[in-house]
């Protein structure tokens, strides 16, 4: 039961936690500031991030173009007074990204390149060859290091949010290495886990993406806004779920059906493969229903096809497109088809907040995946993700920098409590369960398995009532599940637990606010109301976690210069 | 898919009840695209769910699930066990690190190391944001290309015998890195990293046996790159030697 | 290695920046110099070394040269040129930090690690009295009355 | 938390392991065969006879077999620098870096002329 005290602790250590402390170490030197992470932070699933990130440079682009894009993209949900202040400061963070290191591709002329991406009107999305995430997260990363009040404290599992009064005050957390329960206390806490795509079964996430945050905030009577935007990324590889970023259709990639045709043409003929991806991923399961797909050990899938940019281009723009398929399904995409199926990517919801990153809590912040603040409604652009984690990163790590100047230290007395609570919980209450009837492995599947089917790419009222009732029994069998492992040190099984537990939780209010949304829109797709509804759902909606089913309630969107119209590509 | 048994022979180690390391064997249901990791998630989801080990992203970028697999550093996500030689499967924790449990290994050395060669642009003035990007050539980007390619997931030392026997070593995937900043046009801190380098705690105990750059994943080549720095540290020594005035600069 | 846990402490993983650089201050002065021998001996034992030793040592034995080219007469009408001086001397010198740094890092690697100051004192002191002596028998050597051509 | 013991024979566990130690062993031989230079010079210098009988030593059947040993671990030594010298390039000369095998290529042709010419100059002709 040790402890330790900072002026703010950031829970993650992706983009979005890294950028929101290194923004709060600049704005207020005076702080100390903890990255607390499950991983080291150079495994968070930032790293996985291919294609790249948004943002106006040049003369052909405008704000406004790159605002409506994204409004439109988002299916008219977004809140635009968000996303214009989210387009007007794109453009700063890719500099200072570069000059943090960030190893941008480059044109002859020195400049940064940019290449198109789905959804967006222009050549748009800045990269550094299809590895983006991976080098934003190792040049944030590596630059958190010149810094003396980052402190980190790499594989520490957050159990709770301790509050004092109705501000936050801290986190306990399990010391993975160390094997103790800890309190953290702090003046203010970010949240930036990132998504929750393991609670689907066909995923791009990795194994750490369990919506830790979003259920530490929900249980701290935080609202979860529009969890029922789940994106399916149109090219997963099937089997492994691993990612095939859409730059491969921005470099001019096409989607082929068995019968080698660009069956895009009967869907988005506008767009093409640079359609958004909620279009794509639909009209690629129409093709799979309609018996237009191939077969393969691990279902139906449909091909992309690189052949024709040619070797050159493959090796220079897409080098980890043809690595992965080369090292994972054992094709060239030189030479051969990748097959490619949609799997969960990401979620457009999360724990609601504004542009500063504040949720309802005082001194709790959420940002990046875990938060909505939100832009992008409906349905995310892609490249939009990164430009959002290092955007609101930084106005999240300002605003966390100023509140702690102002806000006095904790007593530390809830801390002492919340300990002991969690110690009672965690210890006496998870690790001291003998063999149960159920495994943690055996409810997770279930899970998964369910929101895949009822809560996935198309929804109707009666599966998405099924999922409800489910997840509600999924709870009682999560009760009975026992652990073997009765060690405290790194007990992986333990902590594979709580994460179950966090992701019923987000689990549940996702399918509760899909089963309110009447309509469809964006990612959204209920076939039993398949058009839009503006008159009723032109509202984001607000989950509050209740005893028995969470409290839905909804909230106008923000609108400010672009009408709701039609979302035709 | 046809499926077939093959055993994991799996390094067992629980600090709080063994006094030193075992083995423990799994017989595991394989097919052609079964990797390694599939074959350990497989053990800890339906044998044993105490078995401990690190992993994330399972496509081979987020560094964490490096083991040594029949004696041999790999990411156990990019290894199909149908291209391993042998009846049995070893698994083990990465050589030259502490073990805390099974197969999860501490390497905060290293995060001290990386941290000691300055990883981050080193410039006398920071140009401010709103004069836009650095300019650079795609060439100058090609310079340091393939040492940013490190994802830190320390195979490379598992596979250095040197690093196994002098832990002063600033070892591989550190010496690649401070050489891809030195390499960065936009960077101005190469003096002060190869005099960081240039130390007992650096980079003279390579011998260049260059296994860390036949185990890496990512292509980083540190070896070649520990060889080259060698080379610029020398250069500069002798230039301090010879000209003392200018050396400071 | 095995550096047992240190009491709990939380950022006990960040090394400041201030101790990093004082350990930086403490630089090498050795070991890029006799790196930078090491390596020009590398270079010029694999290009010279292997002729060197077939020619004087193999050929002879193994029938391809009649032994007088490589006999006393031979010899002594050859080595007067300053280039053949030269030669032995680089040869002789370059093949001992060559040789000598290796065979302190082999000692290094059999896990004789506590006694690399022995190791390095003995080594690279067989290097530089070789090569001092090599220096003596190509230039200074007084028998023959050979000495450099403008002493 | 186990510290970790690396094995005695480690580099007999791969072959690329026992390559690396052959390549520093021929480097020890290369000195080797320095002093047998060393000594050579030294015979010389103490006249015609005191060098007769080095060569006479020279050429004994154990020797003989002493030397093809030699030669052989610095040829060993030889070919890995020449391939080595080619993967660490810290001087990039041409706009693109040259794959290692070509610089090995280019290595052993340099080698084989600089044999020759050492042969002609230093050693008297063919």
């Amino acid at each position: 039961m040790d402890r330790a005290t900072y002026d703010v602790v950031v829970v993650g250590g992706g983009a979005a936690g890294l950028r929101a402390a290194i923004a709060a170490a600049e704005a207020n030197p005076a702080a100390s500031i903890a990255i607390v992470s499950k991983v080291y932070p150079m495994r968070s699933h930032t790293v996985s991030a291919e294609g790249g990130t948004a943002a106006v440079l040049r003369d052909y682009d405008s704000f406004d173009l790159h605002c409506f894009d994204t409004i439109k993209g988002s299916d008219y949900l977004a809140d635009q007074d968000a996303v214009e202040f989210f387009v007007s400061k794109c453009p700063e963070e890719i500099v200072q990204l570069e000059h943090w290191g960030c190893p941008w591709s480059r044109d002859p002329d020195g400049r940064v390149s940019q290449r198109a991406f789905g959804g967006m009107s222009v050549k748009r999305t800045v990269f550094a060859a299809d590895k983006v995430g991976f080098h934003i997260l190792h040049a944030l990363f590596q630059t958190t290091m010149k810094f003396d009040n980052i402190h980190r404290l790499d594989e520490f599992f957050v159990t709770d949010l301790i509050r004092e009064g109705n501000a936050a005050a801290g986190v306990t957390a399990l010391d993975m290495r160390g094997g103790e329960l800890v309190r953290i206390t702090s003046k203010a806490v970010v949240l930036a886990t990132g998504g929750c795509g393991r609670i689907y079964e066909f995923t791009t996430n990795g194994f750490i993406k369990t919506g830790d945050g979003m259920a530490l905030a929900y249980r701290a009577g935080v609202a979860l806004k529009d969890m029922e935007f789940v994106q399916f990324h149109p090219t997963a590889l099937p089997g492994t779920g691993i990612l095939i970023t859409e730059a491969a259709r921005g470099e001019g990639g096409y989607l082929i059906n068995k019968d080698g045709e660009r069956f895009l043409k009967r869907y988005v003929p506008e767009k093409m493969e640079l359609g958004p991806r909620d279009i794509l991923s639909r009209s690629i399961m129409s093709e799979i229903r309609e018996g237009r797909a191939f077969d393969g050990p691990y279902g139906h899938y449909i091909g992309l096809d690189l052949r024709h940019l040619g070797e050159g281009t493959i090796n220079t723009k897409l080098p980890m497109v043809r690595e992965l398929a080369e090292k994972y399904v054992g094709i060239d995409p030189v030479n051969e088809l990748i097959p490619v199926r949609p799997g969960q990517h990401y979620i457009m919801g999360g724990v609601a907040t504004n542009a500063r990153g504040e949720t309802s809590v005082p001194g709790l912040y959420a940002v990046g995946e875990t938060a909505c603040v939100s832009i992008n409604g409906a349905n995310r652009l892609g490249s939009n993700s990164l430009s959002e984690c290092l955007v609101f990163g930084t106005s999240t790590g300002r605003a966390v920098a100023e509140y702690v100047r102002k806000k006095d230290w904790p007593s530390g007395a809830a801390a002492k409590e919340a300990v002991l609570a969690e110690e009672a919980r965690i210890y006496d209450g998870f690790l001291k369960r003998e063999r149960g009837s159920e495994t943690v492995a055996g409810v997770r599947k279930e899970m998964q398995q369910l929101m895949e089917r009822d809560v996935g790419i198309y929804r109707t009222e009666a599966g998405l009532r099924e999922a409800c009732a489910r997840l509600v029994s999924l709870r009682e069998r999560f009760a009975g599940i026992g652990i073997a492992d009765k060690e405290r040190v790194f007990n992986t099984e333990l902590t594979t637990v709580l994460e179950l537990d966090y992701m019923l939780e987000v689990a549940t209010a996702i399918a509760h606010s899909a089963l309110g949304r009447e309509e469809s829109r964006g990612a959204h797709s209920r076939t039993d109301f398949p058009k839009r509804d503006d008159a009723r759902f032109l509202n984001h909606t607000l989950a509050f976690r209740a005893d028995g089913a969470p409290r839905i309630e909804y909230l106008p969107v923000t609108i400010t210069r672009w009408q709701p119209a039609a979302r035709v590509y | 898919m046809a499926e077939r048994e093959v055993v994991f022979r799996v390094h067992r180690y629980r600090p709080e009840s063994d006094r030193g390391p075992t083995y423990q064997d799994y017989r595991v249901p394989i097919r052609d695209d079964t990797v390694v990791l599939d074959a350990l998630n497989h053990i800890k989801d339906t044998l044993d769910p105490t078995l401990t080990f690190r992993w994330s992203c399972r496509m081979g970028i987020c560094g964490s699930c490096g083991m040594n697999v029949n004696g041999t550093p790999v990411l156990t996500c990019g290894v199909f066990v149908k291209d391993l030689r042998g009846g049995v499967v070893t698994v083990d924790p990465m050589a030259n690190f502490p073990v805390l449990k099974d197969l999860v290994v501490e390497f905060d050395d290293f995060m001290r190391k990386l941290q000691g060669v300055k990883p981050f642009l080193i410039r006398k003035e920071d140009a401010p944001l709103s004069a836009g990007e650095y300019r650079q050539t795609p060439e100058q980007v090609e310079a340091y290309r393939q040492q940013s390619m490190c994802i830190n997931c320390m195979l490379c030392y598992s596979a250095c015998p040197v690093y196994s026997r002098t832990d002063h070593f600033l070892g591989p995937a550190a010496s690649a890195i401070a050489y891809r900043y030195i390499k960065d046009s936009r960077d101005e801190g190469a003096d002060e990293r190869l005099g960081r380098i240039s130390t007992k705690t650096g980079i003279w105990e390579c011998t260049f046996v260059g296994e860390c750059s036949v185990v890496c994943p990512k292509d980083v080549d540190p070896a070649a790159a520990i060889q080259s720095l060698k080379v610029l540290a020398s250069m500069r020594h002798m230039r301090r030697i010879l000209m003392p005035k200018s050396a400071s600069r | 290695m095995g550096v047992p846990r240190e009491p709990w402490n939380p950022g006990h993983e960040i090394v400041r920046l201030e101790a990093v650089a004082k350990e930086a201050e403490r630089e090498v002065v050795l070991e890029p110099m006799v790196w930078g021998l090491f390596s020009l001996g590398g270079f010029i034992t694999a290009f010279l070394l292997p002729v060197t030793i077939f020619f004087l040592s193999l050929a002879v034995p193994l029938g391809l040269w009649p032994a007088e080219r490589i006999g006393y007469g031979a010899f002594a009408a050859r080595f007067p040129d300053l280039l053949v001086r030269l030669f032995f001397l680089v040869v002789i010198g370059g093949g001992l930090f060559h040789g000598m740094h290796r065979l302190r890092h082999i000692l290094l690697d059999a896990g004789l690690t506590r006694a690399d100051t022995l190791w390095a004192v003995l080594c690279y002191g067989v290097a530089v009295f070789g090569t001092l002596a090599a220096v003596y028998y190509t230039f200074l050597e007084p028998t023959f009355g050979w000495s450099l051509p403008f002493l | 938390m186990l510290p970790w013991k690396r094995p005695a024979g480690w580099w007999l566990r791969n072959p690329r392991y026992f390559l690396f130690q052959m390549r520093e062993v021929g480097g020890v031989f290369a000195a080797l065969y320095a002093l047998v230079l060393l000594w050579q010079l030294r015979e010389f210098s103490q006249g015609e006879l005191a060098y007769a009988t080095f060569l006479a030593f020279m050429g004994t059947p154990g020797m003989f077999v002493v030397n093809a040993v030699m030669f052989a671990f610095v040829l060993v030594h030889a070919i890995t620098w020449f391939a080595l010298i080619g993967k660490a390039q810290p001087v990039q000369l041409t706009k693109e870096p040259i794959p290692w095998q070509k610089a090995f290529a280019g290595n052993l042709v340099a080698w084989v002329g600089i044999s020759v010419v050492v042969l002609y100059l230093i050693f008297g002709g063919l």
